[in-house]
């Protein structure tokens, strides 16, 4: 380990202690055409944080071109804090994904806690309220006390963090698979609102204006965690434990009123929050944005541990501080802002003209170096890319036959499969209703909240089948994109846009940087083709464990707005006596299924297809039938395929069964994961009007009142169960694995 | 029986949040004396003897009681006071 | 009527209990800073759920040493009512304005879901609109919910019917099922339960809109009446 | 500057709900020997010197540091070690 920042400049060179923190030969050769000298320590820290793939993107810039960012509603995309859509009534949704996954491998509790609150600041900072926060979650299999321990702790870890600062836990996602064993993703979404005249940008425009630090004073907290985020998480990852930083949700919500206390005076020029790589990417990004340069001393900036020096201040990733940048001689009204709600503001240093990034200690000059550098020169790599092998092999051989004896059997073990159980066990401990505006709790394809003094709400999901992905990147991208706005539109609402959190192995692997040029382009075609632009996002990289790669893991994280509250739709049936439809044929698509996880143990063979015409038509006509008000309840088919499907559809304690009919084969009606299906309940009188309005829908059976779930296939009763047995099972299997012993 | 008292503090440099906030409310109460405050947890543990009991105590705090990453801990062994 | 809503650094249920008493009930409300207050004003005193100082040592804890305290004991004196609720429940106990304490929910988890509730007593300020044993559902969302108080204790909540409000399935260990108790006086109310997040149907319940009701309409009743 | 450290207990009596899940998880990771856990907390104060430095402590803690209600305390002074 590197101590010491004393050591000098011919040294690091020499010993090229520069590759300690992450540079390259090369990198550092161009560090130094770029100073016309050595860097010395502090620089090539800044240097290699900066032009980490955390901050610099280096190796994904390259693939994040070919999303469409652009809309009639998009005010923001990608590029700053978060991305901002229109919703009329000067008003706006700012939202944006972000990845803590090697902290939460190493620490879970404070991972967790501190990615929740990294997304929180990025939301907040842009001037706009934090109303929901998701999470999607992905661990190894549910059998090892390690991973039981990694999901219990990152489950707490967000609790502890979003319920105190206020913003509703409203949603999400969990799943389970071997490839996450050793690198859990933890992934956290926030949404915001804000009025358009409060949008906040981080610039530091204005020469002779003042650098304003607020917050907390800076720690020793998650030194080099941002180079270590983009490392492979190796055996060793133990020893980077001192690297994690503690979280401190109460003055995160203090700095979030400050900050939505201070956006209203006209004294502040910009904002941005210190998250990766602390004050060094936000002071020279901010500089960077407006075209300026910055100097800054560190003796004014406010610290919790004795004789830190420039390199660790500079890289420092103590939570819960904002830099802002002030009207010359206003300091003092921002400051009283801060101090009202018990925080520290001072001044750390001002906006200069000259394009530089000073950075001084015990007046000395311990860092000068041009702001572009930073920011806008960092180096590009097009890596190459490798069709994967085991591609080849799944597409010549196709999918193998899976075979199912005992139908109802087999969904009572989909139903108890960690991925497809209940997860109420991990939202019952978010508070996912403070703020009082989630009219749609976790438990459905979207979360709801309204918008207060309107008539409007928002709907928001995340989701990605990586098993698709894995198979298939390009068609499994598209798949991830298109049932996440099944998710919107099943809850009444219209899709706007989406964040991307884009996790993925090791990119220099030829093989691995294939699957993410793949899945960027198949969810760029789906975003084309459903009109939902990205307007934000997040890459994380080097997701592996001991070589092994995580599955290729592109999360969507999509907001769409209901027009209306009479919109808003539940996804579970309503009342016995309405007619159940299924919309989209079936075909026997089993590769990448959970059942072929049951039966097989394995995922192989063929993704399912998807066509995006149809897609994009179906999403269409159902949307039309709920907004004319023909629709009692809507869910999309998803991991296990139209049994689960139904199953979940009458989980809500209402007594409600299930009859319906069937014919063909009995294995792929119950459980192929044919794309682009829904299933919706119509009141009987309201039936005609529907079938006009949705092409493909085929009424299969009617919503009971005797709690029994009947499925009948070419004549023969298939399944015949009592609801509540299945709820139960379904209910139980993840509080039930938690207790096991392993 | 043995009454085993351990006590887990978080490791110097660690944050903690609820000492600071500790600290400042008794300022604010007018106790200006304390400089500084930190938050950690004592467990007391009514143990059966046992040979390697020390050993065993050990091996609780590294796989439950504490976490390693931002914890230390230390423990007495006491003899307990039969009820 | 005329609330007050008292702000403590951390509080993050004070806009949700502004917004049920000011725009779903109609009555006239104030969001009042803990440092700025002057609650002589105020008829009504709503102590409202978060995470006052971070809830760290004991929730509520610090925020029940805070000055503003001494203001809201003058006022219960004075017989005008103070809701307490959840974080502000907490408060109440730390401050000894009611007996008991809490402790960690028995599975040691945070809970957020709905509950039903009983009324307990219909007879008090908060909850005269009720019918005594009326089955209410309001969200609960702690993870300090499990209220302890000793058996003599216990006795005394029980002769004077301060047991507001019980929990039908006690979701957190509390003793006695207990989910709201007030003081002996009566003007006193704290409870776990969230009302102001369940005085809409779009939300799921509106059974708290009687609980603001009830004390409007006492208020009135016995404003009225002195005047 | 002495180092104040106040150990606040749950009285007795009153159930941990905390050490007993530790008792269990200790228990059913082969600590068969563990026959209770009871959980406190330790809170270490840097104080500056005075007078009636003991006296004021056992007021923070009657004011904040412990309620009666469920808890009781115990602290000791130590001289601080200086860095
Ligand atoms: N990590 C989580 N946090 C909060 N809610 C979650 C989480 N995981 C799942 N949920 C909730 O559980 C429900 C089911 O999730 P999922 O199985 O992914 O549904 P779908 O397949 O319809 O997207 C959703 O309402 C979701 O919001
Ligand atoms: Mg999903």
């Amino acid at each position: 380990m590197l101590q010491t920042h004393d050591i000098h400049p011919e040294q690091i060179e020499r010993d090229k202690l520069y590759q300690e923190m992450g540079l390259s030969d090369k990198e550092y050769d161009l560090v130094k055409d770029i100073l016309k000298r050595r860097p010395n320590f502090t620089e090539t820290g800044i240097f290699s944080v900066m032009w980490s793939e955390h901050c610099s993107y280096k190796t994904s810039k390259p693939l994040l071109k070919k999303f469409p960012v652009k809309g009639p509603h998009v005010i923001q995309g990608p590029g700053e804090g978060a991305g901002i859509i229109d919703i009329g009534d000067n008003q706006a949704v700012v939202f944006k994904i972000e990845s803590h996954n090697h902290p939460s491998a190493v620490e879970p509790y404070q991972g967790a806690a501190t990615g929740v609150g990294g997304i929180i600041r990025d939301v907040f900072s842009m001037g706009a309220r934090p109303i929901a926060i998701m999470n999607s979650l992905r661990f190894g299999n549910l059998t090892t006390d390690r991973v039981k321990y990694l999901f219990t702790e990152v489950v707490n870890g967000i609790a502890g963090y979003g319920n105190c600062v206020g913003v509703p836990t409203v949603g999400g996602e969990v799943q389970f698979d071997e490839s996450y064993e050793g690198n859990p993703l933890v992934n956290a979404m926030c949404v915001g609102l804000i009025n358009h005249d409060e949008i906040q940008k981080g610039i530091a425009a204005g020469i002779g204006n003042t650098v304003l630090y607020a917050g907390a004073p800076t720690g020793r907290d998650g030194i080099h965690g941002a180079t270590f985020a983009s490392d492979d998480l190796g055996e060793d990852a133990a020893k980077d434990r001192p690297a994690v930083q503690v979280g401190d949700p109460f003055m995160e919500k203090l700095l979030i009123e400050a900050c939505l206390e201070v956006i209203h005076s006209d004294a502040l020029v910009g904002m941005q929050d210190m998250g990766a790589a602390g004050l060094t990417s936000s002071a020279s990004e901010m500089a960077s944005k407006a075209g300026t340069g910055m100097e800054m001393d560190l003796d004014n900036v406010p610290q919790r541990e004795q004789h830190m020096n420039a390199y660790e201040m500079m890289l420092s990733e103590s939570q819960e501080r904002m830099l802002m940048v002030v009207k010359k001689g206003r300091e003092q009204e921002i400051i009283d802002v801060f101090e009202k709600y018990g925080l520290q503001a001072v001044a750390v240093g001002q906006v200069i003209e000259e394009k530089v990034f000073r950075i001084k200690q015990h007046g000395e000059v311990m860092a000068d170096i041009p702001v572009d550098a930073l920011a806008d020169e960092a180096p590009v790599y097009h890596m190459p890319s490798e069709e994967a092998d085991y591609y080849k092999d799944f597409q010549n051989s196709g999918t193998p036959e899976v075979v199912v004896e005992d139908h109802a059997g087999m969904l009572k073990q989909l139903l108890q499969q960690p991925t497809i159980a209940s997860k109420e066990w991990v939202y019952d401990q978010y508070d996912s209703m403070v703020q009082t505006n989630t009219v749609v709790t976790p438990g459905s394809d979207s979360a709801v909240v309204r918008i207060k003094g309107t008539n409007k709400a928002l709907a928001i999901t995340t989701d990605c089948n990586s098993r698709y992905i894995y198979l298939d990147p390009e068609v499994g991208g598209k798949i991830a994109v298109a049932e996440a706005a099944r998710n919107i539109v099943c809850s009444g609402a219209r899709p706007l846009g989406l964040t991307d959190g884009l996790n993925f192995g090791n990119p220099t692997n030829p093989q691995t940087f294939w699957q993410m040029e793949k899945s960027v382009d198949g969810m760029s075609e789906a975003c084309t083709a459903l009109r939902t632009p990205v307007i934000s996002g997040n890459v994380s990289l080097y997701n592996q464990s001991q070589g092994k790669s995580i599955f290729p893991t592109p999360i969507v994280g999509m907001v769409g707005l209901h027009e209306s509250l009479e919109h808003i739709t539940p996804s579970h049936f309503q009342s016995a006596g309405d007619a159940i439809y299924v919309i989209g044929e079936t075909a026997p698509e089993f590769g990448g299924s959970e059942l072929q996880n049951v039966v097989h143990g394995k995922y192989e063979g063929i993704a399912p297809e998807i066509d995006l015409e149809v897609e994009a038509k179906r999403q269409q006509q159902i949307l039309q039938a709920i907004q004319a008000g023909l629709v009692e309840s809507a869910h999309d088919v998803s991991e296990g395929g139209l049994s689960v499907g139904f199953a979940e559809s009458v989980f809500n304690g209402a007594g409600l069964g299930v009859d319906a009919t069937f014919s063909g084969d009995a294995t792929a009606i119950l459980f192929s994961e044919t794309q682009s299906r829904f299933i919706i309940s119509v009141k009987e009188d309201k039936k005609a009007q529907f079938e006009k309005t949705v092409e493909d829908a085929t009424q299969v059976g009617i919503v009971t009142e005797d709690a029994t779930f009947r499925i009948q296939i070419n004549g023969a009763q298939v399944i015949e169960e009592k609801t509540e047995e299945l709820h139960q099972l379904w209910k139980g299997a993840i509080p039930c694995l938690l207790k096991s012993k392993a | 029986m043995k009454k085993v008292i351990v006590n887990v503090t978080l490791k110097s440099g660690v944050l903690d949040p609820q000492g600071k906030a500790i600290q400042e409310s008794l300022n604010s109460l007018g106790y200006k004396e304390v400089q500084q405050a930190r938050v950690g947890k004592s467990i007391e543990l009514q143990v059966d003897e046992g040979p390697d009991l020390e050993e065993r105590v050990k091996e609780m705090c590294d796989k439950l009681l504490a976490n390693p990453v931002i914890e230390e801990y230390s423990f007495v062994v006491e003899e307990a006071v039969r009820s | 009527m005329k609330f007050a809503v008292i702000v403590f650094p951390g509080s993050n249920c004070d806009r949700d209990m502004y917004h049920a008493v000011k725009d779903v009930l109609k009555e006239e409300a104030d969001l009042v800073w803990y440092q700025s207050a002057n609650l002589e004003d105020y008829e009504a005193i709503l102590l409202p759920g978060g995470f006052s100082y971070g809830d760290y040592l004991r929730s509520g804890a610090v925020a029940a040493t805070s000055d503003i305290m001494q203001q809201i004991k003058a006022h219960v004196s004075k017989g005008k009512p103070v809701l307490g609720v959840c974080n502000g429940f907490q408060i109440l106990l730390e401050a000894g304005l009611l007996p008991g304490a809490m402790q960690r929910n028995k599975n040691l988890a945070f809970m957020c879901h709905q509950e039903p509730l009983v009324v307990e007593n219909n007879e008090t300020l908060f909850t005269s609109l009720y019918e005594q044993g009326e089955i209410v559902r309001f969200p609960i969302a702690h993870g300090e919910g499990n209220y302890f108080c000793d058996e003599e204790t216990l006795e005394k909540l029980k002769a004077n019917k301060q047991i507001v409000f019980t929990y039908r399935n006690n979701p957190n260990g509390s003793v006695a099922d207990i989910a709201g108790i007030r003081n002996e006086e009566g003007n006193v109310l704290g409870m776990m339960p969230h009302p102001e997040r369940a005085v809409e149907a779009l939300l799921g319940s509106a059974d708290g809109v009687k609980l603001f009701q009830s004390v409007v309409k006492n208020w009135r009743e016995s404003y009225v009446a002195n005047t």
